[in-house]
């Protein structure tokens, strides 16, 4: 039964729209205003036009961190969805052992996002870390993971792997939930192997929330900012500087307000794209899913 | 993979996801000293000095109450305006209704970094600096629009049938949406609270820049330690543990709704 | 009482779901919307509750223009397909919900629930919740709710297909015995055109967003103007044959002749020249009943029992018909047999599709 | 191909049931003969699903043994016990097109691949599903996605029995009778063993040779369409089957007359002697089609009231007040009908008499 008609419905979305203007249309302005000005003082500063997002695109910092903001969304996708998927293969259909590996693995997506930061800080230093001092002493291997790049990398990707799989794993689990059992029972009389009745039946059944699943994490990725800024601070030199890091960086830093507000323009602007390809994707899957 | 495989790869998994937790706890039964001295896998000699110091520096614990307060603000705000609003999404085709639904998703995905300045610039001329209202309503940037989403998926779950039997029957649409349809809906609206409120809690960069002293939250007093120099190892983990503790006991009770919270009612 | 419909249409986004209707609607008798899946009987009905509006026309109950009221201010039950009830309700309190809108006092509430309960044998079960109760236990509270409050307009939507088969034939019944007793106008949608008919009184045939012919139901069943009315009103579904009418000979399908003798002046009247022939399959009979029955060859596809009849499907050369003959016939599929056809009681209808004689017209009933 | 056999079934879904309502199967005991088709029919709740699943290996039976030929399968899941269903709704792998759909279970048990698409084909061509083979499966229309399903089953050549849960429930009511047709033109040539199960009678009449009326976990009768229809052995089966249903009239047996409230009804001799062998409470149970009516009084004929004449196109329904009972009569479209008395005749060839719900036998 497909919806009413009525315009009147525009009343009742009244309030969700004068306070969702208040925190995004009127800020959203400032930033435009920003961004077409060249603010060299408290109440000094002068129309410049498209300078500043001229000037902006062009700074190599910008490539690399947007460079390394793709790197690290993709490397997320590429870990977590696998990995997500394999979990909730793993675990129970009934029993008491749902609600404890629920529990279980929804623990690391309700901590705040600096104390993840602090966690893995206290989880990794060499000196009073339990992995820190296994690699380096029972190893042998010397890890720092505020020393080189590469080190700064693989423990960012062992944190963010450990904080956001267990989203992928949850919303995987809830679309093989939904899989009516008949479905199992066809393949066990057709004979289908594990790998058959996974390949033919679980992934084209968990399409929709695989596909939700993954332009939730491709988004949320693409704008971290707590859990690198608290583990490297954006270093060691700029090896973890995100775009939000580096935004931040350009807004309170230098007080730079002219660029910042260009950059926050061109950000908001990729990420309202990402969001219109969400948006016709869910309401594909959305159909699929009710079918 | 087999089952016996399957439930031992499980329980390897889950064990990793609690390791990190339990050294943080196992750092924040015990003095600085302690930590930096020898490295054990259990505390030797447990001591909750770190919590008491948590308990009694009001600079800690004011943290924690602010925190408390602006997030159940939030959460009360967000509720109250989302669920007329996710009821017209959910019964109703109305002119731009599609547009408006796909703006608040952008508004959900939106990067903090974009509206810190703005935000500091609005607070400031409003004169709302440094007060909980002030971060909670910034939290309403991202929670109204998780807000409507997540309500307006279970919504959806509840046929338009009892909507127009109960009109049928002569009740007002205020009565019908307290009376029959929330209690319809209530394990979604327990969800809903829960999901504003845990992001509100986990949000750092708004809280952060948007309060000075009397409303500062915890995560911000947690941030500052980290820069002063001879960092206090204990207190910290302390001080994260006690962040964990509103999310670990709320979670049970919305343990089977947790994908359907996250993927915004799309599950 | 009266409701009626003038030139009403509804169109969703670009699709025409009721295309221009005109209809009046009394009471004092059931009346029933019969069509197929998707013709729009619950737009429709929908129209007439004043749960949807209508994109043009206007909709009056007793000469009052209720076009534009919303369902809130219509005096107006609705009985859905797929039982709806008040889920976090009691029966009792779902039966009830409407009066006690209406500010009645409690012991009268008490009464009216308890006298419909037990009309609908739900007496006993008044307080359960609706989930433990059984399909049909369901759809007997939801018909008790529409009844409680003696509306002007009680409109049921295909209420009882998704009922057991022997639990519908039960409600067909216990249905026709209260709706004789109503004075409201009841409205009733279906697909089945033997439910159509076992609850009788007026029927509304509708193709595709428009009313095809209305008017009292045997009467419709028996003189269906053109070829949709009788296809949609007619299960087993209604032998069709292209055909000549030439020198009182009718040809059927190319290689069928029947002679056209004394008895069938009328038919002999009619001019020579093509006709689409119409023939209703419990007129067809495996023995001769009459000696001026024609005879036709034909081989057995499938014999199809339902406890009374037996509906033989059967084809002759390329075209297909159903025979539906009383009692038990297990008929083997594949072997051929006689059918034996009364010339005089075939419908006769016009290239265009039109009902040009229909062999009750002529009194043999 | 094996014979199937039940012995001694019975079911409960509770860890320990204790009286018979606890039971969704109370006993039953019935042999299926190898390559029959055969319907489980009986209202909701009456067991038959319990049954069908305990057929097919997905529920194993509280008490009793499921035999197929002389192999004890009851504790065996389904895949072991080569059967095939159909279910109630269209069961696909959507990704795949209608020959994958097929080949599937072929391609599972490594049979050669030249062999699966001759048999494939062959299967379709029965089915005739040959045009969409290279089609989406998830594209066709419910009847096909149905056949597609049984196409599973038909394929292999090891499946003893195909078994349907209520297969018709999707299928648009217009196109019903061309599966009904299919599935009994497949019956006919493959002379596989297939079960059946519905609540609609229409359904189970057509397609089964032997019918098994179920009602509170009980078979209650099993038998011909014609049996069932002339001899039903329980007052249920005489109620569930024919619409409407039997006419049931409580009476008292002197000699070989029944007396119903005043009326004597003649009997037979021979249900006269069995009515008096048996002592329950006797009633007496006439179909609606063979109650005969005329305006004048006739030999034997008892008097009664019309209440009611219902016009249903191909028949009529006509309500009488006999000896203050209720009762019906089937009379045909063009029979005339008395308007207000009129004279019953009961012929005794179509008199069933009935102790506590049993046929006298």
């Amino acid at each position: 039964m497909d919806k009413w008609e009525n315009n009147r419905a525009w009343f009742l979305t009244i309030p969700v729209l004068v306070l969702v203007a208040f925190s995004a249309i009127i800020p959203l302005m400032t930033v435009v205003n920003y961004s077409v000005q060249d603010i060299f003082g408290p109440g000094q500063s002068l129309f410049v036009g498209t300078e500043m997002y001229t000037k902006i695109l062009r700074d190599p910092r910008l490539h690399d961190a947007l460079w390394r903001q793709f790197l690290f969304s993709g490397l997320v996708l590429l870990i977590e969805m696998p990995l997500g998927v394999l979990i909730a293969l793993a675990m129970p259909k009934k029993g008491w052992g749902v609600s404890f590996s629920l529990v279980a693995l929804a623990l690391p997506l309700l901590i705040p996002w600096n104390t993840i930061g602090s966690i893995w800080i206290i989880f990794v230093r060499p000196d009073i870390g339990l992995l820190g001092a296994f690699i380096n002493n029972v190893l042998g291997i010397p890890f720092d993971h505020t020393r080189t790049a590469g080190e700064a990398w693989i423990t960012l990707m062992l944190m963010e792997v450990w904080h956001w799989t267990s989203l992928v794993a949850l919303l995987a689990y809830a679309g093989l939930r939904a899989i009516p059992e008949v479905y199992y029972q066809a393949a066990k009389i057709d004979g289908a192997s594990a790998w058959a009745t996974f390949r033919y039946i679980q992934l084209p059944k968990m399409r929709g929330v695989l596909t939700i699943a993954l332009l939730l994490r491709f988004m949320d990725s693409f704008l971290i900012y707590a859990e690198p800024f608290v583990l490297t601070g954006g270093g060691p030199g700029n090896a973890t500087t995100f775009l939000s890091i580096y935004l931040v960086k350009l807004a309170t830093g230098q007080f730079d307000l002219g660029t910042a507000g260009a950059f926050s323009l061109i950000y908001f602007v990729i990420v309202i794209l990402l969001c219109f390809v969400f948006y016709q994707v869910l309401q594909g899957v959305g159909k699929g899913a009710k079918q | 993979m087999k089952g016996k495989s399957k439930t031992i790869g499980l329980f390897i998994y889950i064990f990793l996801i609690f390791l990190p937790i339990y050294w943080m706890i196992n750092m924040s039964l015990r003095t600085n000293a302690d930590i930096l001295g020898t490295l054990t896998l259990y505390p030797v000699d447990p001591t909750f000095a770190n919590y008491i110091k948590i308990f009694t520096d009001s600079s800690w614990y004011s943290g924690y109450i602010n925190s408390m307060i602006y997030v159940t603000m939030n959460v009360l705000i967000s509720l109250t305006v989302a669920l007329p609003a996710a009821y017209a999404f959910s019964r109703y085709r109305f002119m731009g209704d599609k547009q408006v639904f796909f703006w608040l998703l952008t508004n959900r995905m939106a990067p903090g970094a974009v509206f810190l300045l703005p935000f500091f610039q609005l607070y400031s001329t409003i004169g709302l600096l440094d007060t909980h209202i002030a971060v909670a309503l910034a939290h309403c940037l991202f929670n109204v629009p998780l807000a409507v989403w997540i309500l307006e998926g279970f919504m959806s779950g509840i046929p338009r049938e009892i909507d127009e039997t109960a009109f049928i029957d002569g009740y007002s649409l205020p009565r019908f949406f307290v009376t029959i349809f929330i209690p319809l809906i209530r394990s979604g609206v327990g969800v809903t609270a829960f999901f504003c409120f845990m992001f509100s809690w986990v949000e750092l960069l708004f809280a952060r820049t948007l309060t000075i002293t009397n409303a500062k939250p915890i995560q911000s007093v947690m941030t500052r330690t980290i820069s002063a120099t001879g960092m206090d190892w204990g207190l910290l983990a302390a001080a994260g543990v006690l962040t964990i503790v509103p999310g670990a006991l709320v979670i049970w009770f919305v343990r089977n709704h947790m994908a359907k919270g996250f993927a915004l009612g799309r599950v | 009482m009266d409701i009626i419909l003038d030139s009403v249409s509804k169109t969703v986004n670009g699709q025409i779901h009721i295309n221009n209707i005109s209809l009046k609607i009394e009471s004092g008798a059931t009346n029933v919307i019969l069509g197929h899946t998707l013709a729009g009987k619950t737009s429709l009905l929908r129209l007439m509750a004043g749960l949807d509006r209508p994109t043009s026309g206007r909709i009056l109950v007793d000469g009052r223009d209720v076009t534009g009221l919303p369902v809130r201010k219509r005096s107006v039950a609705v009985v859905y397909q797929q039982f709806v009830n008040y889920p976090s309700m009691t029966i009792y309190n779902n039966i009830a919900s409407s009066l006690k809108m209406s500010g009645m006092k409690k012991s009268e509430i008490d009464r009216k629930v308890r006298k419909t309960a037990a009309m609908l044998h739900i007496e006993d079960l008044l307080n359960r919740l609706p989930a433990e109760l059984s399909g049909g236990q369901q759809q007997r509270t939801a018909i008790a709710r529409s009844l409680v409050k003696d509306a002007e307009l009680l409109l049921l939507d295909e209420p009882l297909v998704n009922l057991d088969y022997k639990l519908r034939e039960e409600l067909q019944v216990e249905l026709q015995d209260i709706f004789k007793q109503r004075k409201a106008i009841v409205v009733y949608t279906t697909t089945e055109p033997t439910e159509a008919l076992i609850l009788g009184g007026n029927i509304v045939v509708i193709h595709e967003g428009s009313v095809l012919q209305s008017g009292s139901t045997p009467e419709v069943y028996r003189n269906p103007a053109t070829i949709n009315v009788a296809q949609v009103f007619s299960d087993p579904p209604i032998n069709l044959l292209n055909g000549t009418i030439q020198a009182n000979t009718i040809r059927l399908a190319n290689d069928i002749e029947i002679p056209l003798n004394s008895h069938h002046n009328i038919l002999k009247s009619l001019p020579a020249g093509n006709y689409m022939f119409g023939l209703r399959p419990n007129h067809i009979h495996l023995s001769r009943v009459g000696e001026k029955d024609a005879e036709i060859r034909v081989k057995i596809e499938l014999a199809e029992i339902n406890g009374t009849e037996t509906f033989i499907h059967v084809n002759h050369g390329d075209f297909h018909l159903v025979v539906q003959e009383y009692g038990i016939h297990p008929l083997q599929i594949g072997s051929d047999i006689s059918i034996y056809v009364d010339p005089s009681l075939l419908f006769v209808y016009d290239e265009k599709g039109s009902l040009f004689l229909s062999p009750f017209k002529n009194g043999l009933d | 191909m094996s014979r199937i056999e039940l012995n001694e079934i019975s079911h409960s879904y509770l860890r320990e049931p204790k009286g018979d309502t606890d039971y969704a199967l109370k006993r039953i005991q019935s042999v299926w003969d190898d390559g029959g088709a055969y319907a489980l029919l009986g209202p909701s709740g009456c067991g038959k699903t319990t049954l069908l699943n305990i057929i097919s290996g997905l529920i194993t039976p509280s008490t009793g043994r499921v035999l197929y030929g002389d192999l004890d399968v009851t504790a065996l899941p389904p895949e072991k016990r080569n059967i095939a269903q159909v279910f109630q709704f269209p069961v696909l792998y959507d990704t795949m097109s209608v020959f994958d759909n097929l080949a599937f279970p072929l391609r599972n048990r490594h049979i050669d691949k030249n062999d699966i698409s001759k048999r494939v084909q062959e299967v379709a061509e029965i089915l005739d599903l040959t045009a969409f083979l290279k089609y989406k499966a998830a594209g066709l229309a419910a009847d096909a996605k149905q056949k597609i399903s049984l196409g599973r089953g038909l394929v292999r050549s090891d499946v003893a029995a195909i078994l349907f849960d209520e297969p018709l429930t999707v299928i648009d009511p217009n196109l019903k009778w061309h599966l009904r047709r299919e599935l009994k033109e497949i019956h006919e040539k493959l002379k596989l063993t297939l079960i059946y199960v519905t609540h609609d009678q229409m359904e189970a009449l057509t397609f089964a040779d032997k019918v098994m009326v179920m009602y509170e976990g009980e078979i209650v009768q099993i038998g011909t369409p014609q049996d069932l229809v002339e001899n039903p052995e329980h007052t249920f089966v005489g109620y569930f089957i024919g619409s409407p249903g039997m006419n049931f009239m409580q009476c008292t047996l002197n000699g070989n007359v029944a007396q119903v409230d005043g009326a004597g009804i003649i009997l037979d001799q021979k249900t006269a002697d069995l009515g008096h062998k048996s002592q329950g409470k006797l009633e007496l149970g006439i179909r609606p089609m063979h109650v005969e009516l005329s305006s004048e009084q006739v030999k034997n004929s008892l008097p009664a009231k019309i209440k009611s004449v219902e016009d249903l196109g191909s028949y009529k329904i006509v309500t009488l007040n006999f000896a203050d009972k209720i009762l019906r009569a089937k009379l045909a479209e063009g029979a005339s009908v008395p308007s207000d008395k009129a004279w019953l005749v009961f012929s005794p060839q179509w008199i069933r008499l009935y102790s506590d719900g049993r046929l006298v036998k």
